[in-house]
């Protein structure tokens, strides 16, 4: 038999200005099963609180409403009090007197019976209530960092200095990411290597970090706390244990001819090869696609060359099992080829390149060791035209978002080109200057002010070649649109951020959602930007939409901070809202009939299969199971499910169906 | 119909629409008495059944309110409802269910104006259309001592 | 229809079936479904247009399940009764073999259910004429007429549950009607209680009803309900492209697409 | 007493019907809809389906209607107040046009519910009903009346019989009971006085199929036999042939509630049903259809004889008729009398 108590809140004149509080608690004491109520001015004060807390010792209450202000308030305020007298908090509902009531209507009788009823209907649901525990789950304190770019870099080394092991996952042979590439950085202009190199010879080393490079994610299963990554190590042809390094491979390797895609193309490499001079780990891959041996089946020149022989030309790929409690995404991003700009002639004129490009052309560790020499013919451009949103705010390319770092990188090249060639003319086609962003304003005006660097509003509607120059023709849209025709040595282009080639893929092996642009999708655009709609995975950098470094480390090391306080507890616990199949003795075992098409209904993949097996390990039934970890309780299931063998903690069948009744009927 | 005041029960989800009556509430907008909020986790939990039990207990009109498509907690609760709407609604047509007395809606946690609006609309929607006798006349029917004929 | 004995026959001699599900000839010119263990009673089956019984309803019955390896004969309606129950895990190639019948009454093997797929996918499930004036001639009511002509066509409905019994898809072992925590629909057959143990009949009908009239074919009272399950089927076409019975796949209620066109929500 | 005949003439019949309701009872008879048959109260003579074998329903609806009020209640904070249905609002009913099976399940039904407590509102419902039979004319291959000791003319149940005499179309009238006589008293013109007539050559011709002595004696041993496996196979478990047979008097008890205030009703169930049996502990002593289909034939033709002393079979066949999946309870019976042991 239930006792339950009542207790009307005033909010001082918030609720009491317009309804009869004394009335409502008057009415509630006439309802079957309620044998305290009592309205009193500040329920959530801590006489209000103590006022519920002796209630419950005193008339033994089994359960709580407290008919006051929304619960999204002050649901966490009552059920911990409920918690203090010995009350399950579960067992504790709230009437929204304020919000739904008192504030949205005049004083009178009709407002007070609509706090009557409020009241009623969560007194009999409080009766249909069930004492619930939160779930505990058990956490597996070691993150899975997926991709080694500066995020990635970032997110593993604040992961592991929290005391927490970290397995780093990358893609190509070397991590360091799109920053390594990058000449200096803006707004300060230091060498990115520079401050990169060190963060990354600091992943190597430490201890807790576990750096798998040339890995994929190959899948993933589980769920917060418990996942198992399956990691797919492609193989090096090489047995990293005793290469040393030396080169003598790499320098020996008669294929040379390969484009490097380091130096975005610009340069060579070798088929063994070390993708950059400061790689980490540095140690050399053999490219199966260009190799001589995997090609015509002879060649071996490193093999034979190699002091510690430590060519594996037979290496297979190998799985390795993982078992992580959280994961960072931090995949990041590439760059629009903007072959689809034929009116630019990407492709057909050398000299027409793209931002990334520009970058190896101006860092010391690139093909021209830093000098801007056009790629044609090695000569120094005297006039160069940087074109901005090469892609970007344009929906007829479909790309109708903003790449962000365009505006400062654009700045950055053409100071870096005045800086690097004295006398030579720099122009930038713009359509806004985007400079948000702390001495990122400042910055730009330098290029312009102190380096003279020439900006034109306006688009460039085409390039073409004329006796040896390109003829660049825009439009000065602050001259009223005067056409203007600049003949430059050599254009770059600034094309578009966009997510990178898989992510799409990767988004559906990790369950998790992405955009339109197949970038990863936070699970709250303000309130939750690093972590995802799947509890445990996390985002960091660009892999979530276009960001400078800055940004992308301090997205890091928030993600970073979100898996430390996962990692900070023993146990998971969570709201034990969530969705169960009933369970009922032999022979029914449950009235689940296993068609199991709530597993398609189900947002979290949270619904498994459990057989029911006798004694003799025989399957007499399958039924349906949900993962205590995975489901987030939003209940889909339940409506759905036809034998109503599915029922939600905190929102059950009978709740709710009490609720309807009592909403509408006499008691 | 003056004096008739109608009984509408509104099923919302937690996360936008509740919310968004709070919102009404924080900025004080005044709407009609008549409704009266059940809070669900997501639309995704509203049971059809739910609707029919409310017309049975005497409900003149009801209210169906969540979240935006692709603005789900749930990442896709709302979408699933939006289905079984679609079909539950044709079949309360076709077995001559008044479909004018329920009325859905996606109202945001940031759309406070839009669920006094809501509720207003609704309540002046059933004013006209008056009490629900129909399906009273069914639900509460008494039964009879010989219910052949 | 001797290919069929033949084929049975065969089938139960070599053991690879335990029971062949076919029809026989039954009282008063009826036809009636025949369960055939001993092959010298494979000469039983008969098959002809009376033959309208949807089969498939036994293959989830536990006492015939428990018999072994079933075959059944099976009309295009069985077949796609068969395909929605594989669907639903019910039956599998394992415990199940199709002896199909084709709209000119040849006998059509299977190897598997997969075959059976590919095959019934030949055929639109389509709602005949004479249903189809009873749907537009529903449609073009006044909501009030509708509501007065289910409520008596529903009124004389005494829950004797032969409708559920008789579909293949109402395989549950606790039905809705039988959840009492709390009762959702009541148990009397008062008009209430009709009414909404129909409504949630043709809700849980959605995307898996195939349209084979067993439901009304079974009232002894000869209600028209399966005009519910046609309209529904009607209205699956309008909105999401119809309804076929498939072996993997989305479902259509548990499912959904982000583009799902309404118009009535605000 | 011995039996009152008197002569109705052919148009006679309607004018008793209109004199009938001017003493405002209400009449239950058969009319025809979707192709079925079935009682209902009728206004006028004309809307009569005259031409049937049978109703799809019984006429026990009169009596033991599918639902019915209990009693309701009302709950207050600590004390719940109940007030039992009231037997004097029974209406007073005639039944027209009742088959003499039917017309005999009425003193299966009482023996049940008169068993072990007297059922008042069962037996105030009978007692305010007047049956009037309509010996057949016309049987199909259902009908075995006359193997479960009924035959068509059979008065047994019946307050009045009217047998109708050949072409002629004029009918004769057994007075049966105080209730028959109560009805010519009204209708005093209509009943004719007449000279012994002979109906046994206006009835239909319903051959005897089994014997149902023999069939009790062997169900004794029968308990175990295959042979329920063998006949419930195709058995798919609903209620049709328990709801449409006029003995069959298992109900469930329900509780209707909104709010404070509900009614307890007592609605129809049937042994056919699995849920039937079906334990919370969730055991289910009748786990299986053939043990359903036992209980079916076993009670009727077995239990009944042997606690009640009446056969709860009237031979009507509609079971047989109303079966979806043509479960033949003829057919089974004279294979059980067949099968050897």
């Amino acid at each position: 038999m239930s006792k339950i108590g009542v207790f009307v809140c005033h909010c001082g004149e918030n609720i009491s200005a317009t309804v009869d509080c004394a009335k409502v608690a008057e009415t509630a004491a006439g309802y079957d099963g309620v044998v305290y109520s009592i309205d009193y001015k500040y329920m959530c004060s801590d006489p209000g609180q103590s006022l519920i807390k002796s209630a419950i010792i005193e008339k033994g209450l089994t359960g709580v409403v407290v008919a006051s202000c929304s619960p999204r308030m002050h649901e966490p305020t009552f059920r911990k009090a409920c918690a203090e007298a010995g009350l399950n908090p579960y067992m504790c509902e709230m009437a929204n007197l304020r919000e739904h009531c008192s504030w949205v209507h005049e004083k009178g009788d009709a407002t007070t019976e609509k706090a009557i009823d409020l009241v009623r209907i969560l007194v009999e649901k409080v009766k249909k209530n069930h004492s619930l525990n939160a779930i505990k789950v058990p956490v597996t304190k070691t993150a899975l960092v997926i991709g080694g770019g500066i995020a990635g870099i970032q997110a593993s080394l604040d992961i592991a200095n929290s005391g927490h092991k970290v397995i780093l996952i990358e893609r190509d042979p070397s991590i360091g990411g799109h920053m390594s590439q990058l000449s200096e950085t803006f707004p300060t202009l230091d060498c990115s290597q520079c401050i990169l190199t060190p963060r990354m010879v600091e992943v190597a080393q430490h201890e807790n970090i576990t750096l798998y490079t040339y890995a994929e994610l190959e899948s993933l299963e589980g769920f917060v706390g418990n996942f198992k990554a399956k990691i797919r190590r492609k193989s090096k042809s090489l047995d990293e244990k005793i290469c040393t390094g030396c080169g003598q491979c790499t320098t020996k390797c008669p294929v040379k001819k390969i484009p490097s895609e380091f130096n975005e193309g610009l340069g060579k490499r070798t088929a063994i090869y070390v993708p950059f001079p400061q790689a980490v780990p540095n140690k050399p891959v053999i490219d199966r696609v260009n190799c001589t041996y995997y090609i015509k089946g002879k060649c071996k020149v490193c093999e034979i060359v190699c002091p510690t022989k430590a060519i594996r030309f037979d290496q297979e790929d190998t799985i390795v099992e993982a078992e992580v409690g959280a994961i960072v995404v931090a995949t990041g991003f590439t760059v629009k080829q903007p072959d689809f700009f034929p009116e630019y002639g990407f492709g057909k004129y050398p000299d027409v390149i793209t931002g990334l490009q520009f970058e190896r052309l101006a860092s010391a560790s690139g093909p021209t060791l830093g000098e801007i020499r056009r790629p044609s013919d090695g000569k120094v451009p005297e006039k160069i035209v940087f074109i901005a949103c090469a892609g970007s705010r344009d929906p007829a390319k479909g790309i109708p978002y903003c790449s962000k770092i365009c505006c400062m990188y654009i700045a950055k090249h053409a100071m870096l080109y005045q800086h690097k060639v004295h006398g030579g003319k720099s122009y930038v086609f713009y359509m806004d200057i985007r400079a948000g962003g702390k001495m990122y304003e400042e910055f730009v005006r330098r290029a312009i002010e102190d380096d003279g660097v020439n900006y034109i509003r306006g688009r460039v509607s085409r390039i073409y070649e004329k006796n040896g120059k390109l003829i660049v023709k825009g439009a000065d849209t602050l001259l009223g649109a005067m056409p203007v025709d600049i003949d430059a040595d050599m254009v770059v282009l600034a094309t578009a951020g966009i997510a990178n080639e898989g992510s799409e893929e990767l988004a559906q092996k990790l369950h998790t959602s992405y955009d339109s642009y197949h970038f990863f999708s936070e699970a709250h655009p303000k309130l939750k930007p690093v972590e995802t709609n799947t509890a445990g995975i996390f985002l960091a950098g660009a892999c979530q939409s276009p960001k400078d470094i800055p940004e992308s480390v301090a997205m890091a090391s928030g993600a970073a901070v979100k898996v430390a306080c996962l990692f900070s507890q023993d146990e998971l616990t969570r709201e034990p809202l969530i969705a169960v199949v009933n369970r009922q003795a032999a022979p029914v075992f449950s009235s689940c009939v296993g068609c199991f098409l709530c597993v398609s209904a189900c947002p979290y993949q949270a619904i498994e299969k459990e057989e029911i097996k006798n004694r003799t390990g025989e399957v007499i039934k399958t039924i349906a199971k949900v993962n205590p970890g995975l489901c987030q309780g939003c209940g889909t299931c339940v409506a759905f499910c036809r034998t109503k063998s599915i029922d939600i903690q905190g929102y059950t069948h009978e709740e709710m169906y009490s609720e309807v009744m009592a909403l509408l009927n006499e008691y | 119909m003056a004096d008739f005041e109608p009984k509408i029960v509104a099923f919302v989800c937690n996360w936008c629409t509740y919310a968004g009556a709070d919102l009404t509430g924080t900025s004080r907008i005044k709407y009609a008495t008549n409704v009266r909020i059940i809070r669900f986790p997501c639309t995704g939990r509203i049971d059809y059944m739910l609707l029919l039990k409310a017309f049975d207990e005497g409900a003149d009109g009801i209210i169906v309110s969540g979240c935006h498509p692709n603005d789900c907690h749930y990442t896709s609760g709302n979408f699933h409802a939006r289905r079984r709407w679609i079909m539950f609604r044709e079949l309360c047509d076709f077995v001559g269910i008044d479909i004018n007395r329920v009325l859905f809606s996606w109202v945001s946690a940031a759309e406070g104006s839009k669920w006094a609006d809501v509720v207003n609309t609704t309540v002046t929607r059933i004013r006209e259309l008056g009490p629900y006798t129909e399906y009273q006349k069914v639900a509460k029917h008494p039964i009879r001592e010989v219910t052949n004929g | 229809m001797d290919e069929l004995r033949k084929r049975a026959k065969e089938l139960l001699e070599s053991k690879t079936i335990s029971v062949v599900i076919g029809y026989e000839e039954g009282t008063y010119n009826r036809t009636r479904a025949l369960f055939v263990e001993k092959p010298e009673e494979a000469s039983k089956l008969i098959f002809d247009s009376r033959c309208v019984l949807n089969l498939a309803t036994y293959i989830t019955k536990q006492e015939v399940k428990a018999k072994g390896k079933m075959a059944i004969a099976a009309t295009i309606p069985v077949m796609r009764s068969i395909i929605q129950l594989a669907y639903e895990f019910q039956v599998s190639d394992k415990n199940l073999l199709v002896l199909g019948i084709t709209p000119e009454s040849n006998l059509m093997e299977f190897k598997d259910l997969l075959e059976v797929e590919t095959y019934i996918h030949k055929f639109e499930i389509e709602i005949n004429a004479s249903y189809r004036e009873k749907l537009d001639k529903l449609a073009g009511m006044t909501q009030t007429e509708r509501w007065k002509f289910w409520i008596d066509e529903l009124s004389p409905c005494f829950k004797c549950y032969a409708c559920r019994a008789a579909c293949p898809m109402c395989y549950c072992h606790r039905c809705t009607v039988d959840f009492n925590q709390p009762q959702w629909i009541p148990v009397p057959s008062h008009e209430l209680g009709n009414l909404e143990w129909h409504i949630m009949r043709a809700v849980h009908l959605m995307g898996r009803c195939i349209d084979c009239d067993g439901c009304a074919n079974a009232c002894p009272l000869g209600i028209p309900i399966n005009l519910l399950n046609k309209r529904l089927l009607e209205d699956a076409k309008r909105h999401f492209g119809g309804y076929q019975p498939v072996l993997k796949g989305d479902h259509l209620m548990s499912t959904f697409k982000p583009d799902d066109k309404e118009n009535f929500i605000r | 007493m011995t039996i009152d005949k008197r002569i109705v003439r052919k148009e006679a019949l309607e004018k008793l019907f209109e004199i009938l309701k001017q003493n405002n009872r209400t009449i239950f008879a058969p009319v025809s809809k979707n192709g079925k048959t079935s009682f209902k109260i009728t206004e006028s003579y004309s809307s009569i389906e005259k031409d049937f074998i049978q109703t799809t329903q019984s006429s026990k609806e009169s009596v033991f209607p599918r639902t019915e009020k209990i009693l309701d209640f009302t709950k207050s904070k600590n004390s719940l107040d109940a007030k039992p249905f009231d037997i004097l609002q029974v209406p007073e009913v005639i039944l027209w046009g009742v088959r003499p099976c039917d017309a005999m399940g009425m003193g299966e039904l009482s023996a049940i519910f008169n068993w072990d407590s007297k059922d008042e509102i069962y037996n105030s419902r009978l007692s305010k009903t007047t049956i009037i039979g309509f010996s057949c004319f016309k049987a199909d291959e259902s009908c075995f009346c006359t193997s479960v000791g009924g035959n068509p003319g059979n008065i047994e149940g019946s307050d009045i019989l009217f047998t109708r005499l050949g072409e002629s179309g004029d009918w004769l009238a057994e007075i049966i009971t105080e209730k028959g006589v109560a009805i010519v008293a009204i209708a005093q013109d209509i009943f004719q006085k007449t000279e012994n007539q002979d109906k046994n050559k206006y009835l239909a011709e319903v051959p005897v199929k089994f014997d149902r002595e023999t069939i009790r004696k062997k169900l004794d041993a029968f308990f175990e036999s295959e042979e329920w496996v063998e006949q419930s196979l195709k058995c798919i478990g609903c209620g049709a042939c328990a709801y449409v047979c006029p003995t069959c008097a298992c109900f469930d008890i329900q509780d209707e509630i909104h709010g404070k205030s509900g009614s307890r009703v007592r609605c129809w169930d049937s042994c056919g049903i699995s849920q039937f049996t079906l334990h919370t502990s969730g055991h289910n002593p009748r786990a299986v259809q053939s043990q359903r289909w036992r209980q079916r034939i076993m009670h009727k033709f077995s239990y009944m004889p042997e606690r009640l002393s009446v056969y709860g079979c009237t031979g009507c066949g509609r079971c047989s008729r109303a079966c979806p999946v043509d479960m033949n309870i003829l057919e089974h019976l004279i294979s059980i009398q067949e099968v050897t042991l």
